[in-house]
């Protein structure tokens, strides 16, 4: 059970970079890239999660006293998607002046920057 | 290397890398286990703040310097992309594109009857956000994503009336200050950078929880402005090279 | 000064440049050029003057802030801790005094930026020193992101050159995957221990620490760090990034950026796994790393035609220096380290401006085609020379005063003679750079043709073409040597390391000023001054840097073994973005494997 | 509920998975949208409501958005060839 909550979040990142290794096409990297991010989410919402508990948001029908689930793992997986956004879109556009300077984005044909 | 020798060495790593966090995963505590010790804390720290939602509590309250980062990387993201897809030197500036294509009549009334519902429905998320799921980043990206309803609707000039793109980048840097500002006042307070030093009020009301919807605003006001202004880079990208083949 | 404000310093370094990026923002579409540059330099240089005040506070002990005014209660510690104490402070002002030169120097530098540049440039100095000053493991990869995201804009920022986008795109991607590996070490960390304080997290530990959760989170942030560091096998977007961005920004990039990789893994170390991972696998990982980084950046620095490249691989040879340092785990290794940094980053600074001149008035990097072309600029070729052989570790230069220091603390001769190896090749390399392009010593060389061989004779120059060298550009070199030459002449600096180190290595007090508990602060002397042996050390590193020089430049065959060994090492070097990932994982991997060995 | 959570976990693996092994970009902006609702469903489950709305926002509108107007545009630039 534990191990497949956290395991599934561990294969999301390794499965990303996988990807990357393996890539033929930038954007395809990229891509890859956000799906290695999105194993982390996974690995702190698991580690956050409370059997049985509710939402971290208290109201009238789930009065304070109530049982969480851990709030600060949430926290922390907003800001990594607002990171993960901000950062493929970056790196996008990178791929983009990739295109236009050298005419291709498989990086096998990309020879510049050697040694 | 060749793409054997990049398979083995990345092999050779990943074998070592599941032993090493295999062997972790069956030493963590138990998925869906009752001992969260900061959660302990956040939600106590949270109540005596009057904010009913805990995460948006850590995010504009408790850890507000994350919140901080985090928007400072945004502010840096979209002013990189849009350095980055800047016409070079060898690009004519960009011509004034058209009509960007005939779109089913349909789909244009959907986009404009959803235009308002998503801009209430983003501005409701940004201002709610301490009370109900939501917040100053979830409302930007909705608000910012309901703007672009109109380039669905098939009017890109519309959404070049709706959006002059100096405006944005106003609003972001008004967002950004706005979020320096308040931790400023913090320290002025005497009581700490991004410090909630506002009267806190009365549990589940609109204006209560000090800074916080201050805060969310903020961010709301930036988010929204960045994704518009990244959206656009990469909008006008693609129209720029369509306007270039179809004047060939 | 009142306690209030002394406490709101360590946020106010970070928030600064974020209001100057925001001003730049608002005021960039009308403000004239200069008036943009003067927004920015004036900024980095409030933003100096409050790190200065900083580091004049810590000398009274730490200085602590809860940001958000959460103070830790007991069962209610929940904010975020800034914590400053000397050697992050120095490391602030470092930070803010090298952007200020760097802006210096880009007044009349680039053709025409919009202020888009310099409040990218602010972004990234505010991420840098909010990693820095941060007490909590997730603001530090929050911090960690802001300079990336930041960094990665500015690396392809010459849109119009192919090298440049393609290093922007490396070094984002190898990044970015090193930060998610990072993340989830600290989230598998928060799982066992509930905490993501620096202090918290110490406390946490200590008991708790026999656990392979803990190995593998140490692993998992620590391979965030290096990347960032570029360590042997996480380095190869250095050079790649580093050889195109703009001369400015490589001051930067080689003066802080990398080496505050090395600060965070020896922070993360010495506050919260001290003690916990036993002191002989650290010391065993640390030194592996270092001695791979500094002998793989030292050979490919010497093989380089490629200006920038060359002087971005001897950066690596150097933050393999630094891993040397940190492996000795004692206070003197920290202390030799801090000022070696230092004198690094001033000299470093220098000679990529110097590349940067070149750049821009020969519309070349390319040492080669270079040659003997730069003859009527000898100011510039003295300057060269100068900062090469400071590289080298040229006593009374920073360089050499930490680099003795550091063999002091390593304590064993073959390092000794390792380390000086190194820096003399680097500094020969750089050496060889001067006087072949401004002095026209050595044979004409012969340009071969150059398919698979970064040349950097058809790099983009970051401006027109210049006649002159404007007095801004001139001041930025100037001030960088002098502040080099500075660390080593200066008596207070070299003796103010010793309590900078001292309390870096001083776990319990580091979680006792956090926490707001007392504890007696440990005291003892250390000498940290020139000794005659370091002095002989670095005159000796000098001398066979002007022979390593007059290798490159009188000898043509290297003998068959070295060329193939070399070229299997360059191609490994392939800029292709999978392989850096496989090294990635590999890199990991070997960390662990180092660390597990007991 | 807890059973829901593995089921959604099984498919949150299999879904990255896909996405990883999808070549061509252009549909890759696709599968990554459905990724996206998908994780969106399992952060609901995990009792996360704040980031199921950002990740649906996010993670399924603007980032495969940018995707497919990326491979728009470097489709157009390289002339149609991958």
């Amino acid at each position: 059970m534990s191990v497949f909550a956290y395991g599934t979040g561990l294969w999301l990142v390794l499965v990303g970079v996988f990807g990357v290794v393996r890539s033929r096409n930038l954007i395809h990297t990229v891509v890859c890239v956000a799906v290695a991010q999105s194993g982390t989410y996974v690995v702190l919402l698991a580690v956050g999660y409370q059997r049985g508990a509710v939402a971290p948001i208290f109201s009238s029908s789930s009065p304070p006293g109530t049982p969480v689930v851990d709030p600060v793992v949430q926290a922390m997986t907003l800001t990594d998607i607002v990171v993960s956004a901000t950062v493929t879109a970056l790196l996008l556009a990178l791929v983009i002046q990739v295109a236009k300077r050298h005419g291709t984005i498989v990086p096998d044909e990309l020879h510049a920057l050697r040694g | 290397m060749t793409r054997t020798a990049r398979f083995v060495v990345f092999g050779i790593g990943t074998a070592v890398l599941v032993l090493l966090l295999g062997s972790a995963v069956f030493h963590l505590p138990a998925f869906g286990g009752t001992s969260h010790p900061y959660r302990d804390s956040t939600v106590t720290a949270a109540l005596q703040r009057r904010a009913p939602n805990v995460v948006t509590s850590i995010n504009f309250d408790q850890r507000g310097l994350d919140t901080f980062g985090e928007e400072a990387i945004l502010l840096a993201s979209v002013l990189g992309a849009i350095t980055l897809l800047r016409p070079g030197k060898d690009e004519t500036q960009r011509q004034r594109v058209p009509n960007a294509g005939r779109m089913l009549q349909g789909t244009r009334l959907a986009g404009y009857v959803l235009l308002p519902i998503s801009l209430i429905l983003g501005a409701d998320v940004v201002v709610h956000g301490h009370l109900t799921p939501g917040g100053g980043f979830q409302g930007g990206v909705v608000l910012a994503t309901g703007l672009h309803l109109s380039y669905v609707a098939g009017s890109y000039p519309a959404l070049r009336r709706l959006r002059p793109l100096r405006w944005y980048e106003y609003g972001e840097a008004i967002g950004m200050g706005g979020v320096v500002a308040l931790g400023v006042a913090g320290v002025l307070a005497g009581a700490g950078f991004l410090a909630n030093v506002l009267p806190t009020g009365t549990f589940g009301q609109l204006v209560s929880a000090g800074t916080v919807p201050l805060f969310s605003i903020a961010i709301g006001i930036e988010v929204a402005s960045g994704v518009v202004v990244l959206l656009a880079g990469f909008l006008e990208q693609d129209l720029a090279i369509a306007a270039k083949r179809g004047s060939r | 000064m009142s306690g209030t404000w002394t406490t709101a310093l360590p946020a106010l370094c970070v928030a600064t440049p974020v209001a100057g990026s925001c001003v730049l923002l608002a005021a960039g579409r009308w403000a004239p050029r200069w008036a943009v540059d003067a927004i920015a330099t004036a900024v980095t240089v409030l933003a100096a003057a409050l790190a200065t005040l900083l580091l004049v506070a810590t000398t009274n002990g730490r200085v602590v802030q809860w940001a958000g005014g959460w103070p830790p209660r007991p069962h209610l510690t929940v904010g975020i801790v800034l914590v400053a104490d000397r050697t992050n402070a120095g490391l602030a002002v470092l930070i803010f005094a090298l952007a200020t030169v760097a802006l210096l120097f880009g007044w009349r530098y680039f053709d025409s930026v919009h202020a888009h540049y310099h409040a990218l440039v602010l972004l990234f100095v505010a991420g840098m020193a909010g990693f820095a000053l941060t007490g909590d493991l997730f603001d530090m990869f929050v911090f960690f992101e802001l300079m990336g995201a930041a960094a990665y804009a500015l690396t392809g920022f010459k849109i119009e050159d192919r090298d440049s986008v393609q290093g922007g795109l490396n070094f984002g991607v190898v990044n970015s995957l090193g930060a998610y590996l990072c993340l989830t070490g600290i989230g598998l960390l928060y799982a066992h221990t509930g905490q993501l304080g620096l202090p918290q997290l110490a406390a946490a530990l200590a008991g708790h620490g026999d656990s392979p959760v803990v190995l593998a989170s140490f692993v998992l942030i620590a391979t965030g760090w290096l990347v960032k560091a570029a360590a042997v096998p996480f380095h190869f977007w250095l050079a790649d990034a580093h050889a195109v961005a703009p001369a400015p920004v490589c001051v930067l990039f080689s003066g802080v950026m990398a080496p505050l990789g090395c600060y965070g893994v020896a922070r993360v170390y010495w506050v919260v796994f001290h003690g916990v991972i036993p002191d002989s696998a650290a010391h065993r990982a640390f030194l592996v790393l270092g001695i791979a980084t500094a002998a793989v950046g030292a050979l490919l620095c010497w093989t380089q035609r490629h200006i920038k490249r060359l002087l971005a691989y001897s950066t690596i040879a150097h933050i393999g220096l630094f891993l040397i340092g940190i492996a000795a785990l004692n206070r003197l290794g920290i202390a030799g380290t801090s000022l070696y940094l230092v004198g690094h980053a001033a000299v470093k600074g220098a000679l990529f401006l110097l590349a940067g001149l070149l750049l821009s008035r020969y519309a070349s990097v390319d040492e080669l085609d270079l040659y003997g072309r730069a003859r009527d600029h000898k100011a510039a070729g003295v300057a060269f020379v100068l900062a090469a052989l400071a590289l080298a570790g040229l006593p009374p230069f920073g360089t050499a005063l930490g680099k003795s220091l550091l063999d002091d603390a390593g304590g064993s001769a073959t390092l000794t003679a390792f380390t000086l190896a190194v820096s003399a090749v680097t500094g020969g390399a750089a050496l060889r750079v001067a006087l072949r392009v401004y002095f026209g010593i050595g044979h004409r060389p012969r340009i071969e043709s150059t398919a698979d061989v970064a040349t950097g004779a058809d790099e983009e120059p970051d401006t027109a073409p210049t006649s002159r060298t404007p007095a801004t550009m001139a001041a930025a070199v100037v001030l960088l040597l002098a502040g080099g030459l500075a660390i080593g002449v200066v008596p207070g600096l070299a003796t103010a390391v010793v309590p900078a180190a001292t309390a870096f290595v001083d776990q319990a007090g580091y979680q006792a000023a956090a926490l707001a508990r007392s504890v007696a602060v440990p005291s003892r002397v250390l000498d940290t001054n020139w000794t005659v042996s370091g002095v002989l050390l670095g005159l000796l590193a000098a001398v066979f840097a002007v022979l390593v020089a007059l290798t490159g430049l009188y000898v043509r065959t290297i003998p068959v073994w070295l060329r193939s060994g070399l070229h299997v090492l360059h191609r490994m070097h392939s800029g292709h973005i999978g392989d850096y990932a496989a090294w990635l994982v590999f890199g990991a991997a070997a960390l662990a494997g180092l660390l597990a060995l007991g | 509920m807890i059973i829901l959570v593995l089921v959604l976990l099984a498919l949150v693996a299999t879904g990255g998975t896909i996405v990883v092994s999808t070549s061509d970009p252009r549909r890759q902006a696709v599968t990554l949208a459905v990724y996206g609702v998908l994780l969106s469903v399992l952060f609901l489950a995990l009792a996360a409501p704040d980031v199921a709305l950002s990740q649906v926002a996010v993670g399924s509108a603007v980032v495969p958005l940018m995707v497919l107007l990326a491979v728009r545009t470097v489709r157009s630039v390289t002339g149609g060839k991958r």
